[in-house]
């Protein structure tokens, strides 16, 4: 480990920050999902530097973990995206306020 | 392995036909008793394993330090699973015949298969809480098996007080178990019995010895707790064989012997149980003179040889108390599967004074039904006589002479009903056609006599017919050891004393030689059985008692005291003490508590809910990022606090 | 190494040898195939361009690269031109690491060797999906728009039934090592053992190099091309070189994981030079197998393909697996 | 060390690519080389089997999933876009929360120093058979150590299917069909079992 761990972290975290801009500025729901999915590897880099460095390969199983819940999160959201394109063809998610209580 | 095997296959049968049911159709029968023999099968070859110097124990999993459980198989259990899956085939097979029109075929071999796993498991538990896993199963199974005709409402009502009698001893036990964790820490036998002088103060053995004996108690139907018994015979033949004779109301019996350390460790206990074991078994011998139902005799017959049993091993005479556990099981089996085939003949008829005369038409169960009440009456030879004998003259040498008496004055009183039942049911002519009220009869449907709606008896005709091959076989089977059991107990030296040579602590020998010797004590108990013979004969066998049998039984039925009648009012006592201000206590909170408290308080709640909802509802735009910015302002909160907290350095 | 030569300088070495040799072997593989096809249909195939049509591929390469290279006015330029690039990298990059012989002391005859070589073959296959689904949908156009949906389906369902067959022969070999795992055939092939998991790689090799009877991504008589209708020129030449590749690939990795590798049948000598022949031949051999298949059957019809892959093969393919796991759980050293 | 460099440089302005992008294929696409430069990076911090799965599974299934979903979308109706937002009333609150995230997140990571426990490859290098992060090291920490957890993420998987199938399948809740059934179409036998015309039947016989 030539590269202190901070510099991972601190990778990790502008790429947090990239994705959270994502979500929140962007209305293309796929562009949203894909944000998101930044945002889990943003996490998943931190967790894989931090087994790294304490040479713990807990952190990996936790990034495994993470890869497998995003795989399921990925294919919920697009399902329903493409349900609700099915339906009326939006694409901007500030038209979808189905939820509106 | 093997021990799996035999612990699991009856639960497989259970699970399985009651899953697979109606499809087996009529190959349930034979699947469940096959199963059930394979167990047995399986024992006999664990015999040496069970025999050896250290027993067989097969761990199964540990859940915390010193609470492993796992399956024992000592010499004790050993005795026990034998029977439990011996007897048990048996009466599987026996069943096919019984239950052959039955519409509920299946589910009646599942609850008997669940019997028999439940009762497996008490035995073969290496700990206290498998034992009580197994003591709840069992009280389900018999709930299961009495309700087996659950359109009869007597049939309900019988389980349903079985089933909460023995909840009652269930609580004795789970607070004796509470005791002993909360000494030890620990839950296994071993364990337990290492400790017991060094864990316990006197007071407390006794009240864990008291615990347990509740629940002794309860499930073999010792005074007060044996209401539920004469009930229990709602069930099918088969099941009062199985379950209320031969195995599951010994469950108490194998208690007290397992926990034969405890007891010897704690004389009070020992007295205590000793003094009920006698009770009982005078009280329901005296109860069993009055009955005219041939199941509630053999049922009080059982109470009282259950009696005996408690006695025995309550006095520390505990291989004495096993080995009538032993022979009883096979005549009382015996006994009942004779019964069963009177009954299954006579289209459900089960009141002796509407029988006689049996012994023509019905020469087998005639011949079963003899050799059963020639065992329990204790005529010499016979398994009754040896392990009867054992027990009585165990009191005398442990220094109990008022139980001995008590003892010697049951086992005439035996003779006496058993032998009233066999005169009254085979001798004479037969008196079934005769009208019930000629007989002192009132309320057929009332005294429990009248024909059981289970079987189809509009498709029978109501006349005595020999049994098919299956529900005799067994029965013959039975008799060899019923006749032949007893020799093992032969001598002062004998193939039991040995089998179970120091297993059992005998702490009991130091109280001291007894006054008589055994022969001459045997001698005692033989001239008690033949006073209650010679009474028997004379009232109700004899040549000129069989000719006025008609009149002599109108005239007995309708003086029988109300006492016994009334089996000393225990539920009526039960009734007016328990039940009535239980009743009133849950009216109570039926018309107060229920509408005012609880119901309000449900109300209220969702009152709230409702109007915290209407709250919490102008947040939910539906714009997705205003939720994901919202998110975000909270992982900037989370964040500003650790960089706040730990920023500034470790 | 014990050489003054530096490490990198031996693999760029080694990386050009098997860059050479792999780009002939494409094309006469090329050749190859439409020999067999014409022999097979009664006729003589190439035989104009050079003796037995052998410099057929050369007149194809200067065809190819002197062809007007167009890009539709409805298609996305960045994705248009990505996308062929993206499908020869991964074809070409397995070639980094498959093993072709071994030397007497073990060392492998492949320019590097990675410890999870067979995930690693596996992940390039897996972006090399990317290609052809980027192509179709870039070129803005409906034919390719659907190879590229029917390509990307059926890659997903294959790719699944295809690793679960390749598991059963990591679990018998213990290892993820391509080396390793040809060793461990020393004495038996993992076809025998695997026969299950040999037949579904074969059907799903063969489906995820988009090839008959699987070959719906460009199935002519529905699609015209699929997804490389629109190509034309050099890119269109990138998308066919990488299709033989794969293939290629897909015949090596049968060769590696089934059938022994370079080791011959019946302890024939292998190791070196020999080795290398019986890899060739094994690999040849399955490459056979594949042109014989594309003249012999029909084509699936689409839903039919869904139905065996997610219906059939994985089922079977995952029955193996738990077979296979369970068989060497009980004789662990069998 | 120049690695790494090269590598943050690159999934920095990947990222912000995908985030930026016009149309959502663009944004896969920088996705994609962002994924495949964090692989390399979990190379350079040992971690062999996750940059694997990081391909196979991020790239070659889920991602690969986004391009199918667009490609489905996409099939004629229009343009299956929406450009950079048009009212950025929202950039401004959402650029100074992930600023201020940022902010927090370099401060605590910069000031309190992580305690590295080795800064030499630990047992051998990548590559190497049970070395930290590979495949075997992974696997006992997954099924011996873990196993739980695993098993957990299953059944989340498991779920994961069931909802996708429910809500995008032709069904909906309670069996009722969402979209009318496809058109079936009637098959006739090419040869019809013909009766045998009467004047064959006489000239037979």
């Amino acid at each position: 480990m030539n590269v202190a761990p901070e510099n991972y972290v601190a990778l990790s975290a502008v790429l947090f920050f990239i994705g959270v801009v994502g979500v929140i500025a962007r209305r293309n729901p796929l562009i949203m999902l894909m944000s998101i999915e930044l945002l889990f590897n943003a996490a998943n880099l931190a967790l894989v530097t931090y087994a790294r460095a304490w040479v713990n390969n807990a952190g990996h199983i936790f990034a495994f973990l993470v890869i497998t819940v995003a795989a399921a999160e990925a294919a919920i959201g697009l399902a329903i995206v493409a349900v609700t394109f099915r339906k009326e063809p939006f694409v901007d998610v500030d038209e979808v306020s189905a939820l509106r209580g | 392995m093997l021990l799996y095997l035999v612990w699991l296959l009856p639960l497989v049968g259970g699970v399985g036909l009651w899953a697979f049911g109606p499809q087996l159709k009529s190959w349930a029968g034979p699947i469940g008793s096959a199963l059930v023999g394979v167990s047995f099968i399986a024992t006999l070859f664990l015999w040496r394993d069970a025999t050896a110097a250290r027993a067989l124990d097969v761990p199964l999993g540990s859940w915390l330090p010193g609470w492993s459980f796992g399956l024992l198989l000592d010499r004790l259990s050993l005795i026990w699973t034998l029977i439990i899956t011996g007897v048990g085939f048996l009466i599987h097979v026996y069943s096919i015949g019984y239950m052959d029109r039955d519409r509920a075929f299946a589910r009646f071999f599942a609850y008997m298969n669940f019997f028999v796993f439940a009762m497996l498991t008490l035995v073969l538990s290496d700990n206290v809480i498998g034992l009580l896993v197994g003591w709840g199963l069992v009280g389900l199974a018999s709930y299961f098996l009495i309700g087996f005709w659950f359109y009869k409402p007597t049939a309900v009502a019988a389980a349903r007080k079985a089933f909460v009698m023995n909840v009652v001893g269930d609580i004795g036990i789970m607070f004796a178990i509470f005791l002993i964790v909360a000494k030890l820490g620990g839950i296994g036998y071993g364990l337990i019995f290492a400790n017991v002088g060094s864990a316990f103060t006197p007071h407390e053995l006794f009240l864990v010895c008291l615990g347990l004996f509740i629940g002794c108690a309860a499930k073999s139907a010792q005074i007060p707790l044996h209401s539920w018994l004469p009930d229990a015979m709602e069930g099918p033949t088969p099941v009062s064989a199985l379950i209320h004779a031969a195995t599951m109301v010994t469950a108490g019996v194998y208690l007290v012997a397992r926990f034969a350390p405890l007891w010897s460790a704690s004389p009070d206990a020992q007295e205590l149980v000793g003094a009920i074991g006698a009770l009982t078994a005078i009280a329901g011998a005296i109860l069993g003179c009055a009955q005219w139902d041939i199941k509630r005799i053999l049922a009080y017959s059982t109470m009282s040889q259950i009696g005996y049993m408690i006695m025995g091993v309550g006095i520390g005479a505990y291989d004495a108390g096993v080995f009538h556990f032993l022979t009883h099981a096979f005549f009382k089996a015996q006994l009942f599967l004779g019964a069963g085939i009177i009954i299954h003949a006579l289209a459900d008829e089960q009141d002796v004074r509407r029988m006689g005369g049996l012994r023509k038409q019905m020469p087998f169960a005639f011949a079963a039904m003899l050799v059963g009440v020639l065992a329990i009456s204790g005529v010499p030879g016979l398994s009754g006589f040896f392990s009867k004998d054992a027990v009585v003259y165990g009191a005398l040498q442990t220094g109990h002479p008022w139980l001995y008496a008590v003892a010697v004055v049951t086992a005439g009183i035996t003779a006496y009903y058993m032998f009233r039942l066999l005169f009254v049911t085979f001798f004479g002519a037969y008196r079934g056609a005769v009208d019930p009220s000629d007989l002192g009869i009132r309320h057929p449907e009332l005294a429990g006599t009248a024909a059981s709606p289970g079987h189809h008896p509009e498709e029978e005709e109501p006349h005595p017919h020999a049994p098919g091959w299956l529900m005799s076989a067994p029965v013959a089977i039975l008799i060899v050891p019923t006749i032949a059991i007893g020799w093992l107990d032969f001598g002062s030296n004998s193939a039991w004393k040995q089998f179970f040579a120091g297993f059992f602590p005998r702490a009991a020998d130091a109280a001291g030689a007894a006054p008589i010797s055994e022969a001459v004590s045997t001698l005692l108990v033989l001239l008690a059985v033949a006073i209650g013979f010679a009474v028997a004969y004379a009232r109700y066998g004899a040549p000129a008692a069989l000719r006025g049998a008609i009149a002599r039984l109108r005239t007995e039925t309708i003086r029988m005291p109300g006492v016994l009648v009334n089996a000393y009012y225990f539920d009526a006592a039960f009734e007016a003490l328990l039940v009535r201000p239980a009743r009133a206590l849950g009216g109570w909170f039926d018309r107060t508590v229920d509408p005012h408290v609880i119901d309000a308080g449900v109300r209220e709640a969702a009152i709230s809910a409702q109007w915290l909802g209407h709250l919490f509802r102008s947040f939910q735009t539906g714009l997705v990022r205003a939720y994901a910015l919202t998110l975000a302002f909270g992982v900037a909160c989370i964040v500003a606090y650790y960089a706040l907290a730990f920023g500034g350095g470790r | 190494m014990t050489s003054a030569v530096p490490i990198w300088l031996i693999v760029l070495v080694k990386a050009l040898i098997v860059l050479f040799v792999v780009i002939t072997t494409f094309a006469y593989s090329m050749l190859f195939e439409r020999k067999i096809m014409g022999w097979m249909q009664l006729r003589p195939g190439p035989n104009r361009v050079g003796p037995w049509g052998m410099l057929q591929p050369a007149a194809d390469a200067v065809k190819m690269i002197f062809k007007e290279d167009l890009t539709p006015d409805t298609a996305d330029p960045l994705i248009y031109r990505l996308a062929p690039f993206i499908s020869l990298i991964c074809a070409m990059g397995t070639f980094a690491i498959i093993p072709f012989s071994a030397n007497a002391d073990g060392t492998l005859w492949s320019v590097g060797n990675v410890n999870a070589g067979i995930l690693f073959i596996f992940a390039l296959t897996s972006i090399g999906v990317y290609g052809i689904s980027l192509a179709g949908w870039a070129s803005g156009s409906k034919f390719p728009l659907l190879g590229s949906v029917r390509s990307t389906a059926q890659m997903i369902s294959y790719e699944l039934s295809m690793s679960m067959s390749v598991i059963g022969v990591l679990i018998l070999a213990g290892s993820t090592a391509l080396g390793d795992i040809v060793n461990a055939q020393y004495r038996l092939w993992f076809v025998v053992p695997q026969i299950v998991g040999f037949v579904i790689y074969l059907i799903t090799a063969i489906a995820e190099t988009n090839r008959a009877p699987f070959d719906l991504v460009e199935a002519e008589t529905e699609l015209v091309g699929g997804f490389h209708t629109e190509y034309s020129g050099l890119r269109f030449g990138l998308f066919f070189i990488a299709e033989y590749l794969n293939m290629i690939t897909v015949s090596c990795l049968a060769t590696l994981l089934f059938l022994g590798g370079w080791n011959g049948p019946f302890g024939l000598p292998s190791g070196g030079f020999v080795g290398l022949a019986w890899f060739v031949l094994k690999a040849g051999a399955f490459l056979f197998f594949y042109i014989w298949l594309r003249s012999t059957l029909p084509r699936f019809r689409y839903d039919r393909l869904m139905d065996f892959g997610w219906k059939v093969l994985l089922p079977v393919a995952t029955l193996n697996l738990i077979l296979t796991a369970v068989a060497v759980a009980l004789w662990p050293h069998a | 060390m120049i690695a790494f460099w090269i590598l943050a440089l690159l999934m920095i302005a990947s990222a912000v690519f995908t985030v930026t992008a016009r149309r959502p294929v663009h944004s896969v696409v920088g996705l994609l080389v962002n994924f495949i430069a964090l692989a390399a990076t979990y190379l350079t911090l040992q971690a062999e089997f996750l940059a694997v799965m990081q391909i196979v599974v991020y790239s070659g299934a889920i991602l690969i999933l986004f391009v199918f979903v667009i490609a489905l979308l996409s099939s004629g109706v229009r343009p299956f876009d929406v450009g950079p937002d048009r009212m950025p009333r929202i950039l401004v609150p959402a650029v100074v929360f992930a600023v201020l995230t940022l902010a927090g997140i370099t401060v605590t990571a910069l000031h309190t120093p992580v305690t590295v426990l080795q800064t030499t490859p630990t047992n051998g290098t990548t590559g190497d058979a049970g070395a930290f992060g590979s495949v075997a090291n992974f696997g006992v920490a997954l099924f011996a150590d873990n196993l739980l957890a695993f098993e957990v993420t299953a059944f989340i998987l498991m779920v994961a299917v069931i909802g996708v199938v429910l809500i995008a399948g032709d069904e909906g809740p309670g069996g009722v069909v969402r979209r009318r059934p496809k058109r079936v179409i009637k098959r006739e036998p090419i040869l019809k079992a013909r009766p045998p015309s009467p004047e064959l039947v006489e000239g037979s016989g």
